[in-house]
């Protein structure tokens, strides 16, 4: 490929009008913190970034992190991305979880949240549900609690940090086939019943979390949203209801190269490094909960006796 | 900009009493102005940043010898001890009045999150960072004529100081800008900004500003840029209706419709709201209070999100000027001059929900 | 501010990415600009230094630094790597050149697997900003002039200097 | 999600809806979901064992919101409606609603109401539907602004949520 000489060989390192963000650590901006406690033992503060004080050992972080805390990872829009705010907002978020035990569950595990209410009569009041939905991060991560009670179905949005809520119980930990289970509303009512005042179903120690691939039966037309469009898997009996216009416009929107546009996943995910990083930070509080947590737990079910027939 | 066409007029300060002949401007060429622009082979001005080619350990030298001055706090090391204003050194010990008017401090909108007041209630709050301001300048009223005066209450009377955050590597920037700072024994910083301060509020250069500046529970007023959004319509810039979609409706649907009365209203009244650029002005918003404050990495909560500005943007924090959300008591005046505890846990406003406590609950009344 | 995606993991790049992704005006809509990307990643790997406008450069160098991190992570044995292999080069012998010259070339790198520069704009014609996009460790010469003798010149001479007698007078404090 | 579409009401032609209806009346068979937003012409589901209620519910032809009491022309939760049921205008008071509400207050599936008579005391004897505890509050504030006693309407209810 002959390469004209017109090119100008001046050296310009790749121009973008994009700050150069190699890695977007979360080790607070030199300028706001290092320099200040090196102010303080008044050496000169020539911050050099490649040397921080030796790091201890990283801790190894389990695999499954970022399944069980995903609202730890921030927004991964890069305008929104400032080290400091997202530092501060976990230190919030340690706090808060050190004062309620905030256990961990996925879609399709069911609940039960007891908070606070100031206009229920005894002031408290308890929901209990199947999670369909988990979204947002940070302080504002929220999720959906969805039950029929007295044949009617409804729906309860609790967010996550709220210092009102007393109490977070799992009582059956499972995951489902989908991602989000909107699709219940559209479901029969006996999919999403489950009686207020039933047991926790306890799980051995080390067990990976069931997965329950039930095959929901919705109900006819006319449907909340076009659920022919989403290739939902955990749906029975979708064809049955579905014309070939459905088909067909369900056809034509599909985006089969979706699947190989990298970027996009890219921006719409944290990488591997600063992931690790993020839970590197909060790793030896969130493990000190845990341990707490399989205590208490222990306790719990070895005071209560069981009835035996 | 005609107001500013005759401004410019007014400020012709000709020596001697010489009266200045006023000419009305009557037209407005600064609409009509053709809009030039480069031919298409015309050959723009490559803007290079030119490598001197410097070998590692002579950039490591020049970073070095330039960096004793730059890094929080950017004080030159010989100067900082006399500088610094401590409490009791202050000659004139000045007792704050309610009429007092404090120096403002530059920050950096960070982002925003959610607090829960102790009634359970939800709010939105945004966190501004306070990088390292440091008092560059002090210009006292009899010297401060500036050529656009700000629109600030009885100015004749008041200072101004010169306020600058962030401090940068002066390799990076021109003589003349580093020069500013020569006197102030602070290094060079990145923002500038100027902030009128009655004479009693006067701060010696190189004082450092931080958080504790506002006390928490405090009302501030925020000034910042909005953020760009380009050239909108007007259903976007003013919020107009728009036009229906169908029905007969042939090329209008976000058009501005009508845009005047007839008769000897027949004409286009100035403000008349149409399409433009929208954002990017600098915009006030005031009676924002402090709920929280962290004095570890110098970041303070205030309320609501309607800060102006994109986030990382730059924003101004005064006293708020709305007469029933004054400071009733003394703020440290004229500025905190304590050291900055470095302990991690924040001060907190007694309405807001600190998460070191447990949950909230509800008395049966 | 809604929550990140846990399903893909996937290593930092180590160049400047856009916030947002150029739609590179296609007849085709998306499918036509991922067409059009493939085809600059089959050309980088093929030729490992083409010149082409920026825009289309900068957004295929995402594509190629992806291609080779996953390819680096997962190796060859991995269904999805394979998969996205196959779609983003058109010409199948570049699959194994992918796997057998490139990975073992980037395994331990630190820095980004691709480099562009801004070329010129050619005068008289399209005025469009014109790049070179290359990956690292390719034969061909290199674009810059070295600057490994800039020793000599004048401006470093006499900074050698200052710094000896800047440390000549630090010595004797760093001694006390 | 709010899905807003406009309610098309066609009377049937189609074998199926006879089938499953059984009656020889004319039937209605709604081809669209129930609406996520209470204006005029929604329909709603009577959810009290009022007679006219559970009448108009059985026959198929849930009440009509023809007038919303409140500034805004959409109907919240707690608000007073006036809804045609069975040829007769009635007032109701909106106690479950699909509309995404506030985070810790339920959404229901189906826009519930319970038919009250001008004076606020409802026509039927007991809800059959659990309702928002936030009505407790809301409730007593509408009585005390407006009145008419609407705290019967808890009374009836047989379950908070």
């Amino acid at each position: 490929m002959n390469l004209s000489t017109r090119v100008m060989l001046n050296r310009l390192a790749p121009q973008c009008a994009y700050k150069r963000i190699v890695t977007f650590s979360t080790k607070t901006a030199e300028h706001a913190v290092e320099n200040q406690e090196e102010s303080k033992k008044g050496v000169a503060p020539a911050p050099t970034p490649s040397s921080p004080a030796p790091v201890t050992r990283k801790p190894i972080i389990p695999a499954n992190y970022r399944f069980v805390y995903p609202e730890f990872l921030p927004d991964p829009k890069v305008e929104w991305r400032n080290p400091i705010r997202e530092k501060l907002e976990r230190l919030d978020m340690l706090e808060r979880r050190k004062q309620i035990d905030l256990p961990e569950f996925y879609v399709g595990s069911v609940l039960a949240v007891t908070s606070s209410d100031p206009h229920a009569a005894g002031k408290t009041s308890r929901f209990v549900g199947i999670c369909i939905n988990r979204d947002r991060c940070g302080l504002r991560a929220r999720f959906v609690l969805r039950n029929v009670i007295d044949h009617q179905g409804m729906e309860v949005v609790y967010e996550l940090y709220d210092p009102t809520i007393q109490k977070v119980e799992v009582l059956r930990l499972e995951k489902r086939l989908d991602d989000s289970l909107f699709y219940l509303r559209d479901a029969l009512p006996e999919y999403s019943t489950f009686d207020e005042n039933m047991e926790a179903e306890p799980l051995e120690e080390g067990a990976s979390v069931p997965v329950n691939d039930i095959k929901v039966v919705l109900r006819p037309r006319p449907w909340l949203e076009r659920w022919e469009r989403q290739n939902l898997r955990g749906v029975a009996n979708i064809d049955e209801y579905l014309k070939d216009k459905h088909r067909l416009s369900a056809a034509k929107v599909q985006k089969p190269w979706e699947k190989y546009d990298m970027m996009k996943d890219y921006r719409s995910s944290i990488p591997e490094e600063e992931q690790t990083e993020i839970f590197a930070e909060v790793h030896t509080d969130l493990h000190t909960l845990e341990l707490q947590r399989k205590r208490n737990k222990r306790k719990r079910t070895f005071v209560k006796p069981k009835q035996l027939a | 900009m005609m107001r500013s066409v005759i401004h410019q007029l007014l400020g012709l300060r000709l020596s001697g009493g010489c009266g200045v002949t006023l000419t009305q401007v009557r037209d407005k060429g600064h609409l009509s102005r053709p809009r030039l622009r480069n031919p298409q082979w015309f050959l723009r001005k490559e803007v290079t940043r030119y490598d001197d080619h410097l070998t590692t350990e002579n950039k490591q030298f020049v970073n070095e010898l330039g960096g004793v001055n730059f890094g929080v706090p950017a004080i030159k090391k010989d100067v900082q001890e006399n500088l610094i204003k401590t409490k009791d050194a202050a000659t004139n010990e000045v007792t704050w009045t309610p009429g007092l008017r404090r120096c403002g401090l530059i920050a950096r909108k960070i982002g925003q999150y959610p607090l829960w007041l102790k009634n359970g209630e939800r709010i939105r709050t945004t966190l501004l960072q306070i990088a390292d301001n440091h008092v560059i300048k002090y210009i006292p009223p009899e010297e401060y004529l500036p050529a656009q005066p700000p629109k600030v209450h009885n100015l004749k009377k008041r200072g101004c100081i010169l306020v600058g955050s962030e401090s940068t590597n002066p390799a990076l920037l021109t003589k003349e800008y580093t020069g500013i700072f020569r006197d102030s024994g602070v290094g060079p910083k990145k923002n500038l900004a100027r902030f009128i301060v009655s004479p009693e509020a006067e701060l010696v250069p190189g004082t450092p500003l931080n958080v504790n500046h506002f006390g928490v529970g405090d009302f501030v007023d925020v000034r910042g840029k909005t953020v760009d959004h380009g050239f909108q319509g007007v259903v976007k810039r003013h919020g107009f209706k728009g036009m229906p979609a169908s029905h007969g409706v042939t090329k209008t649907h976000r058009r501005a419709g009508n845009i005047g009365g007839g008769g000897e209203k027949g004409r286009v009244w100035p403000g008349t709201k149409m399409p433009g650029h929208m954002g990017n002005r600098w915009r006030i918003i005031k009676g924002l209070r402090v709920w929280r404050i962290n004095t570890k990495y110098n970041v303070m909560w205030v309320q609501g999100s309607s800060v102006p500005g994109p986030t990382g943007g730059l924003v101004y924090i005064y006293d708020t000027i709305l007469p029933l959300r004054k400071n009733k008591e003394a703020p440290p005046f004229p500025t905190f001059f304590g050291e900055l505890q470095q302990t991690s846990d924040d001060v907190w406003y007694e309405k807001v929900h600190d998460f070191k406590n447990g949950s909230i609950t509800y008395e049966n009344e | 501010m809604n929550q990140a995606d846990v399903t893909k993991l996937m290593s930092q790049l180590r160049i400047a990415v856009r916030p947002n992704k150029r739609n590179l005006k296609n007849a085709d809509g998306p499918e036509g600009r991922l067409l059009k990307l493939r085809k600059t990643v089959t050309a980088l790997v093929k030729h490992e230094r083409i010149e082409l406008f920026y825009n289309r450069a900068d957004e295929a160098r995402g594509y190629a630094e992806l291609l080779i991190s996953n390819a680096i992570r997962h190796g060859d044995r991995h269904k999805a790597t394979m998969e996205l292999a196959d779609y983003w080069l058109l010409e199948k012998q570049l699959v194994h050149k992918l796997f057998r010259v490139l990975v073992p070339r980037y395994e331990n790198y630190s820095v980004s697997y691709t480099r562009m520069y801004k070329a010129p704009r050619d005068y008289p014609g399209i005025y469009y900003r014109q790049s070179v996009l290359e990956l690292r460790g390719n034969p061909y010469p290199s674009l810059l002039t070295d600057h490994s003798q800039n020793r000599s010149l004048l401006h470093n001479v006499l900074l050698d200097e200052a710094r000896k007698e800047f440390r000549r007078q630090k010595l004797p404090e760093l001694v006390i | 999600m709010a899905l807003r579409i406009l309610k098309t009401l066609r009377p049937v032609a189609h074998p199926l809806a006879t089938t499953l209806a059984g009656g020889q009346r004319q039937e209605f068979i709604h081809t669209t979901p129930a609406c996520c937003e209470i204006r005029k012409l929604a329909r709603l589901r009577v959810v009290d064992n009022s007679d006219l209620g559970k009448r108009a519910m059985a026959e198929g032809r849930p009440p009509r919101c023809i007038h919303v009491y409140n500034k805004r022309g959409v109907g919240l939760i707690g608000d007073k409606v006036l809804v045609a049921i069975k040829g007769q205008m009635k007032k109701g008071i909106l106690v479950g609603l699909k509309q995404n509400q506030k985070p810790k207050q339920p959404k229901f599936d189906s826009n519930n109401l319970v038919l009250i008579d001008d004076n606020g005391s409802p026509l039927g004897t007991r809800i059959h539907v659990p309702i928002p505890t936030i009505l407790r509050t809301i409730l007593k504030e509408k009585t005390l602004a407006k009145g008419a006693d609407y705290t019967k309407v808890l009374a009836i209810a047989s379950r908070y949520v």
